[in-house]
């Protein structure tokens, strides 16, 4: 762990992911005021001791509503996620440990499901089951699982002829014990690592969605929507479209980082 | 330290390479860390100078700051390094540049990382040609093709079209060879030019090295760990251990009357085919296990393959062991030797119960005609111990649990019971008890293969199949874990099959040995016959090949007691 | 050139009277000048030139350029001549005599006749053609071509609107060839009599007119040509149109006005209209069942405050009355001011004390509905209303929440006439009636005021069904948001109905250098 | 890399297509609404909507307007939009053609830029160049497309001070200034995720040749350093890059749906939301069969580029 906090692409990462966790686990009880009362005298302001963040199109206090926002947001990245690599990690692993026509059915289904783009096969889905926050967390969690199953599958195969495995082989150990105590554990890494990284997508979707409008819906305080419901008076105050826009980058970035530097820590090849 | 041998002042100016109370260390994390002190070390022009060491002795340092090639975290604290006399320590990296390739030159231990696999073998060779010499890139082609003729290849034309990978590691190396002479060098580094080869290649790219040395009266330090092979090649010898020269000189005199302690133990650690330490064999031998007809295809062509594709599918995967049958019998030690791909680890695997197989395995009674066939009972009673014990170590899991799991697996002392015997196995390998609680990574490459060997014994087998067990492994450590592993077999009774390239190594330990080519048995003979005229030719060819260092006969008594 | 319409008939007179001939009744700031091109930007997609069936905000202007109906609704909201040039009705209001133009050519250069409008009116009233004008002309028994210039409506029931009916947007006039030619080709070409041919149709990025050298009305249309351009995102409309590169933006959002409005050179337009935003809350379910409760959330609503934040100022509060002040029979509605803690007592007089708690479903388009919805929960918390808002896209909206929901947001355009208003929505047999209100005597009030020739008589009519309409509140509306348009420097006398189907570009010329 | 290679590859592609097509036709007949509903809006009444059913073949069971679609695309007619009554292959062609303007220009561009820049990273490793490159790419790949979008409309478009147009579209064979004038945002707000990710990789790769035993013995023959550069070092980071490129490709697609849609461009991505919107069937599934065909094919030539660059690489 010494190793790792001395890489600043950690430091960073974990600073961020720190402050964005925060936001979003206490956000709503930090928050100054009620996201979503009006206030009509101060519309649209930028930011003032009372409003430290400055005001939206109704008078709302914008910091709040990013504070607000946080939990929905960074919950929609890391349960879409959670789900996706969830299942995909089970396909992945499945294919993997049982190999032959199993692993090759299902491969062969993944790649047709990768041929798709990312964002246009989660806007199909999330088009087709109409919108809304849960569907769109449904959309990216479909969208994520081939991809996941695929790294799944790799980190599994990858494992599998490591020879711990094979004298555990041949030693007579049951299959569940193989795959529970000698393949799943070293084949983790790789899957935790893809998986934080993957939040961070995740969580671009999710806002990009709620910016076309097919994600979380008004009154929200997602973050993408509040992008997208500002982007009127961006030219009068830009505040509005700033915020929220860098705090999915924070966001963003954040789980970015962390997942490299975990990826680096994780990796043997490259530390020394 | 000073060196035993100082030489003259006028010496120096003469000599090819001469090096004076160099210095380096490395700036880490952890601090500086010392890597090579006060080295002293002379090449005459025309001559070859061995440095012996084990890894990490700082070797591979001492040729990077001859090469002027180290990293930013170097520091060179005192010293000199003179080329023909002149002081290389004072060049700039762009003197450096000329003086790479053009007047030192080096070649590496592994000729299929040191090549760039996208670039055509002829381009390589002429790319220095045409640094250095000037030439145009025709006539630096003319010259690559001369060049690689020298090494011995036979059509040089052909093999200057091809990439990396369309040649084999002997062709590789003789490449490597071929650049590093293009420019005819007063110096050349060799790394350990052929650990990476296999046991023939190697003797051959040995035989050119010395061919070409004759041809060209370069001047040569030639890096390696192993002893036999450096007394072949130098003329000088420096034995570098912990950055530090411990002894330097004639290389007959450095093996016949080594003075430095870390001397006499390397040597005695150098397997000795004449000096026994197996146990004795087994009085009356019975079979334990017998392989009768066994094979293995990789790659094997599907059914539809063989219908629709018939002479595509003659030709599909190769046979990784072909028509295989021997038996082990109780109590001995066999020896399965053979080059890489020869289909020695291939029988590890049929025995392990790791590798789907034809033919028929006999064991105890019972026939297991496939994988499948292959019960508990047996797994408990054949144990496997793998080449890197980095890799066969779960390194999620602690030293007690992967020793602790064929206990608790088949049963074979009580659940409270288990760590108990954990300690006595540890015990057993020379390993503190306490180690049960630490991860693989917390131990040395030796310790690990102990904890292997524990782990494989903790079964209470019948037969304990090593393959490759020592050759991960440094010198000295090798010999200690062959050791261990006799006495254990000495305590046991438990049988070996012992698969190695090291055909030294082997004759000092097995009764019996195998000797496979290409997948199939074409020797088979008691230990001692190994030098007997009615061996087969390759068998022969193999042991020709082995060098065994000059003095490993004439002082076997001495070595004998600084070993123990 | 002034042919003003003198009939018999008061009725048909009172509404005809101020009728003349297009651009009589603008006030030119100069001398227009011939030729140019003109840009209008726009923010949706031009989908279809069917006049039949369109109903894009950006379809009304080009199918205005391209085609003329009967009659057309002039800036007044009164219906005034186009391909007709005059019209009579008949005392009972059941038969109508339309006198064509003569002379009128389609852009092909074939004559248009009575039979073409024959033909078109038939289509719209064929009920396996989709037409969108169907709902106001459903009253029309036959229509017989008289000679070629003379075309005569006969009605099922007593109409004195039918005038206005006939100037619907979707009612104009297609030549018969064209109708019983595939009806898809009317989608992308148009053969239409207006001011403006089509050049290119390019649905994706721009819709190209060009002037229709044998228009009907000497020296118009001015404009050598029209482009429409699309922009399907409003700050880079609003920005290609600060920067000059469009003359015209035809829809101004609310939250741009005060900016573009400053801007240099721009002029912008308010045009007051009777689009409105609605609650419909299902009136024959809990808990909207009680009048009360519908007066309790009607008084929980800040109006002037929604005007403020939702239009920024663009509109005027409405009191729940659909038929706005622009309207002939308008009445003057009370006010209904912001009182949650009268509406605290109303819910708990109609057994509701601890408040309620529901589901406001509003589309995601146009942004407003979800924008009002989101004010009103705010507005109605101290009230003891709990609003949860669901907003949804609009697709499943259409197919899943409209017509069916218990408590929606609905937005509707401006509608010709308190009839067509009240057809479309309150009446029992209205064509979109989602409260489930049904009062039986608003309906005959409705009829019987259809029937009537008597202005005075209407005007009594009108008010009494307005009136109980207040009375009962089957919906809420709060808001009448105006009409909102910009052009630039040099695009002259461009103005949009308060109907906003109707845009007049055949006034409209380029005063540039 | 075999003829019977290659043609089992694009067999495949074909055997993917028809599984996205079939699974995007069967998903959305299963949803509530269709065409005839969003075009007639909330003017739809009951008879209209059947009347427009009729017309557009929506009365139709699901399978049989499948059947009907596909016989068209064998006979090389891609049926005609429901929503914009053209034909289909007019409109996507049309709207396909302007997208490619975009993505390649993005992806041209981010190519130029993004290999010497991770390059240079590579060889500076451990330095402020490198650090600064590093903090540029890991931003750029945290800002999702609309926020680059609308900050950069923001700053650099604003409607009295802007620099560049907020949006539009410009085909160069009209005007090539004009189209490099309104591509300019878009292809950066496009490029900017794909610059990144590209130059990191590219980083790696190259960092992790720069370390290979070849480059070590390149530049132990005394080669000079542009040599071991250019001819050692980067061809062999470019592989790898390629792969991430052909990849990326995958995020261009995904990208431009959101770009086109912000900055008016008359692509495919706007198209599609369009479609979607409209549920306008044949539309959808043109356009999803082209982004998919192109992704498939894109994969296949970077397969292909790798072969070349890499001669240890043989496909069979």
């Amino acid at each position: 762990m010494r190793d790792f906090f001395s890489s600043p692409t950690a430091v960073v990462g974990t600073t961020l992911l720190v402050i964005v966790l925060t936001a979003a686990l206490f956000g709503p009880w930090l928050a100054p005021y009620d996201p979503q009362t009006f206030h009509p005298i101060a519309r649209l302001q930028g930011p003032s001791a009372a409003h430290w963040l400055g005001t939206d199109q109704f008078g709302r206090d914008l910091l709040s509503r990013v504070l607000n926002g946080a939990p929905s947001t960074v919950a929609f990245g890391v349960f879409a996620t959670a789900l996706g690599v969830g299942v995909g990690s089970v396909i992945g692993v499945i294919a993997g440990v049982s190999g032959g026509w199993v692993d090759s059915t299902i491969m062969r289904i993944l790649d047709g499901l990768l041929a798709v783009p990312d964002l246009l096969f989660t806007l199909l889905i999330v088009t087709m089951l109409g919108g809304g926050m849960e569907h769109a967390l449904l959309a990216v969690a479909v969208a994520f699982t081939p991809g996941m199953a695929r790294i799944a599958r790799s980190a599994v195969l990858s494992v599998r002829t490591r020879d711990y495995v094979r004298a555990a082989i041949a030693r007579g150990e049951s299959g569940f014990y193989i795959v529970g105590c000698e393949v799943l554990p070293n084949a983790l890494s790789p899957i935790v690592v893809e998986a934080t990284i993957r939040v961070s997508f995740a969580i671009m979707i999710g806002a990009t969605l709620g910016f076309l409008g097919l994600g979380a819906q008004p009154p929200s305080t997602e973050w993408g929507l509040m992008v997208a419901e500002a982007r009127q008076f961006m030219f009068r105050n830009p505040w509005c479209v700033a915020i929220p826009g860098l705090s999915i980058a924070m966001a963003a970035l954040g789980f970015n980082l962390f997942g490299d530097a975990l990826r680096d820590a994780l990796d043997p090849r490259r530390s020394h | 330290m000073t060196s035993p041998l100082t030489p003259a002042v006028t010496e120096t100016t003469k000599a090819a390479l001469a090096i004076r109370n160099y210095s380096l260390s490395y700036r880490t994390a952890d601090g500086i860390v010392s890597a090579l002190k006060n080295i002293d070390l002379t090449i005459a022009k025309g001559q070859t100078v061995g440095l012996v060491g084990e890894s990490g002795s700082g070797k591979s340092s001492m040729a990077w700051s001859i090469m002027r090639y180290l990293p930013p975290n170097a520091v060179e604290t005192a010293g000199a390094i003179r080329l023909a006399g002149e002081e290389i320590l004072d060049y700039t990296p762009r003197q450096m540049l000329d003086i790479r390739g053009r007047r030192m030159a080096m070649v590496f231990q592994d000729p299929s990382t040191s090549l760039n696999p996208t670039i055509r073998l002829g381009e390589q060779i002429a790319e220095v040609l045409m640094r250095h010499r000037g030439l145009t890139k025709v006539e630096a082609m003319q010259e690559a093709e001369a060049a690689l003729a020298r090494t011995g290849i036979t059509h040089p034309k052909d093999m200057l079209q091809r990439y990396p990978h369309e040649a084999s590691g002997g062709e590789k190396q003789r490449v490597v060879i071929a650049t590093a002479f293009a420019c005819e060098p007063e110096l050349i580094i060799f790394d350990e030019p052929t650990t990476a080869l296999d046991i023939l290649t190697a003797r051959q790219i040995l035989d050119l090295f010395n061919q070409l040395r004759e041809e060209t009266n370069v001047s040569a330090l030639y890096i390696s760990h192993d002893l036999g092979l450096v007394s072949r090649v130098v003329d000088e010898v420096s034995v570098l251990h912990k950055g530090v020269i411990v002894e330097s000189g004639k290389v007959d005199d450095v093996f016949r009357r080594p003075k430095a302690d870390y001397t006499r133990q390397l040597i005695g650690a150098v397997p000795n085919p004449d000096r026994w330490i197996g146990i004795d064999a087994p009085v009356n031998p019975e079979p334990l296990i017998s392989l009768e007809t066994i094979g293995v295809h990789y790659n094997a062509p599907t059914m539809l393959q063989k219908i629709f594709q018939p002479k595509e599918a003659e030709k599909a995967g190769f046979w990784g062991a072909k028509n295989v049958s021997m038996d082990v019998r109780k109590g001995e030690l066999l020896g399965v030797v053979g080059e890489s791909g020869s289909g020695k680890s291939t029988i590890a695997k049929v025995l392990a119960g790791l590798q789907e197989f034809d033919g028929k395995l006999q064991f105890d009674g019972k026939t297991f005609a496939s994988r499948k066939d292959i019960d508990r009972a047996y797994r408990r009673r054949v144990q496997l111990v793998f080449q890197h014990p980095d890799a066969s170590l779960n390194p999620r899991q602690t030293i007690g649990t992967i020793i602790g799991r064929p206990l608790k697996l088949y049963g074979i002392v009580p659940a409270d019971k288990v760590a108990a015997r954990v300690a006595d196995l540890l015990e057993m390998v020379r390993l503190p008890a306490d180690y049960a609680k630490r991860h693989p990574h917390q131990l040395s490459g030796g310790e690990k293969q102990r904890v292997a060997i524990a782990r494989a014994f903790a079964a209470e087998p019948d037969l304990v199949i090593c393959d490759e067990v020592t050759a991960a492994l440094d010198v000295s450590v090798q010999a200690a874990v062959a050791e261990l592993l006799v006495k254990l077999q000495k305590d046991t009774g438990t049988a070996c099959v012992f698969i190695t390239h090291d055909l030294n190594l082997i004759r000092q330990l097995a009764h019996r040995i195998a000797v496979m080519h290409h997948g199939a048995l074409v020797d088979f003979f008691d230990g001692p016959d190994a030098r007997s005229d009615d061996r087969d030719p390759y068998t022969k060819a193999l042991l020709d090949a082995v060098p065994v260092h000059a003095a490993a006969e004439q002082s076997q008594d001495m070595m004998e007691g600084s070993a123990r | 050139m002034t042919t003003f319409m003198i009939t018999r008939r008061t009725v048909v007179m009172g509404m005809a009277a101020t009728a003349m001939l297009p651009g009589i009744s603008f006030a030119q700031s100069a001398t227009p000048k011939p030729g140019g091109t003109l840009k209008i930007s726009h923010s949706t997609r031009i989908a279809t030139l069917n006049v039949l069936n369109c109903s894009g905000p950006a379809e009304y202007p080009v199918v205005d350029m391209l085609y003329s109906g009967l009659t057309r609704m002039g800036p007044d909201n009164k219906p005034m001549a186009d391909l007709a040039e005059r019209w009579e009705g008949s005392e009972d209001a059941k038969t109508f005599t339309y006198f064509l133009r003569k002379g009128v050519t389609f852009h092909d250069g074939s004559p248009c006749t009575a039979d073409d409008v024959v033909a078109t009116f038939q289509a719209i009233l064929n009920k396996d053609v989709p037409a969108a004008a169907r709902s106001v002309l459903n009253m029309i028994d036959t229509i017989e071509a008289v000679d070629a210039t003379t075309v005569r409506f006969n009605l099922k029931t007593p109409f004195a609107d039918l005038p206005i009916s006939t100037a619907h947007a979707n009612a104009r006039i297609v030549s018969k060839a064209a109708l019983s030619g595939p009806r898809e080709k009317l989608d992308t070409t148009a053969n239409g009599t207006g001011p403006f041919k089509l050049e290119t149709y390019d649905s994706a990025r721009m819709v190209r007119l060009v002037k229709n050298e044998n228009y009907f009305i000497k020296g118009k249309p001015y404009l050598d040509g029209v482009e429409m351009h699309l922009f399907p995102d409003l700050a880079a409309e609003s920005a290609n149109f600060l920067n000059g590169a469009m003359d015209i933006m035809l829809t101004v959002q609310q939250a741009d006005f005060e900016r573009i409005t400053a801007a240099n050179g721009i002029t912008t337009k308010r045009i007051p209209s009777g689009r409105f935003v609605n609650v419909t809350m299902r009136q024959d379910q809990k808990p909207f069942d009680d009048v009360r409760v519908r007066k309790a959330l009607a008084m929980s609503v800040d109006r002037g405050l929604l005007v403020d934040i939702v239009l920024e100022g663009l509109g005027r509060p409405a009191y729940d009355n659909l038929v706005s002040p622009e309207f002939q029979y308008a009445i003057k509605t009370p006010e209904i001011a912001y009182d949650p803690e009268g509406a605290k007592k109303l819910l708990t007089e109609a057994g509701y004390p601890d408040g309620i708690k529901v589901t406001l479903v509003a589309s995601n388009r146009p942004a407003i509905r979800a924008q009002v919805a989101v004010a009103l929960k705010e507005m109605a918390k101290p009230a003891g209303f709990d609003i949860e808002v669901e907003t949804m896209s609009h697709d499943t909206y259409l197919a899943n929440v409209w017509m069916k929901g218990s408590f929606y947001m609905g937005y509707w355009g401006m509608q010709a006439t308190e009839d067509a208003t009240f057809k479309l929505l309150l009446t029992s047999d209205a064509s979109y009636e989602d409260t489930a209100w049904k009062n039986a005597e608003f309906d005959t009030l409705i009829s019987d005021a259809r029937s009537t020739t008597d202005t005075e008589k209407r005007r009594e009519l009108y008010a009494k069904a307005q009136e109980l309409q207040l009375k009962d509140t089957p919906y809420i509306v709060p808001i009448y948001e105006d009409i909102l348009t910009a052009n630039g420097k040099g695009a002259e006398d461009w103005t949009i109905a308060p109907l906003s189907r109707y845009y007049y570009v055949e006034n409209v010329w380029l005063n540039k250098a | 890399m075999t003829r019977g290679y290659l043609i089992r590859r694009l067999l495949a592609i074909f055997l993917v297509l028809a599984i996205v097509t079939f699974a995007v036709f069967a998903i959305t007949t299963v949803l509530p609404g269709n065409a005839a509903i969003m075009i007639l809006g909330e003017y739809a009444t009951p008879d209209a909507v059947a009347a427009l059913e009729r017309q557009l073949n929506l009365d139709q069971p699901w399978y049989m307007q499948y059947f009907n679609w596909v016989a068209g695309i064998l006979r090389g007619d891609l049926g005609t939009s429901l929503r914009l009554s053209l034909p289909v292959s007019d409109v996507v062609g049309e709207a396909f053609l302007n997208s490619a303007l975009l993505g390649v220009t993005a992806l041209v561009a981010v190519t130029v830029i993004a290999i010497p820049l991770g390059a240079l990273a590579a060889l500076k490793r451990g330095t402020a160049v490198d650090l600064a490159i590093g903090l540029f790419s890991y931003l750029g790949t945290a800002l999702p497309e609309f926020v680059t979008a609308t900050l950069l409309l923001v700053f650099l478009a604003a409607p009295n001070s802007g620099i560049f147009p907020a949006g539009g579209f410009v085909a160069p064979w009209e005007n090539m200034s004009g189209f490099a004038y309104h591509v300019a945002l878009p292809a950066f707000t496009l490029g900017l995720i794909l610059l990144a990710h590209i130059s990191r990789q590219v980083r790696s790769e190259m960092a992790e040749v720069l370390s290979s035993d070849y480059v070590r013995a390149a530049r132990l023959k005394g080669l000079t350093e542009r040599r071991v550069i250019r001819r050692h070092a980067l061809p062999n980071s470019l592989a790898p890059a390629v792969a991430v490129i052909s990849l990326d490709i995958g995020y261009l697609l995904g990208g431009i749906i959101v770009v086109e849609e912000i900055f008016a461009w008359p692509g495919l991505g706007r198209l599609l939301m369009y479609a979607l919107e409209n549920r306008d069937l044949p539309v959808i599934q043109a356009v999803t069969l082209l982004l998919a065909a192109v992704y498939a094919l894109s994969n296949l030539v970077s397969d292909i580029v790798i072969a070349m660059l890499d001669p240890r690489v043989r496909y069979a």
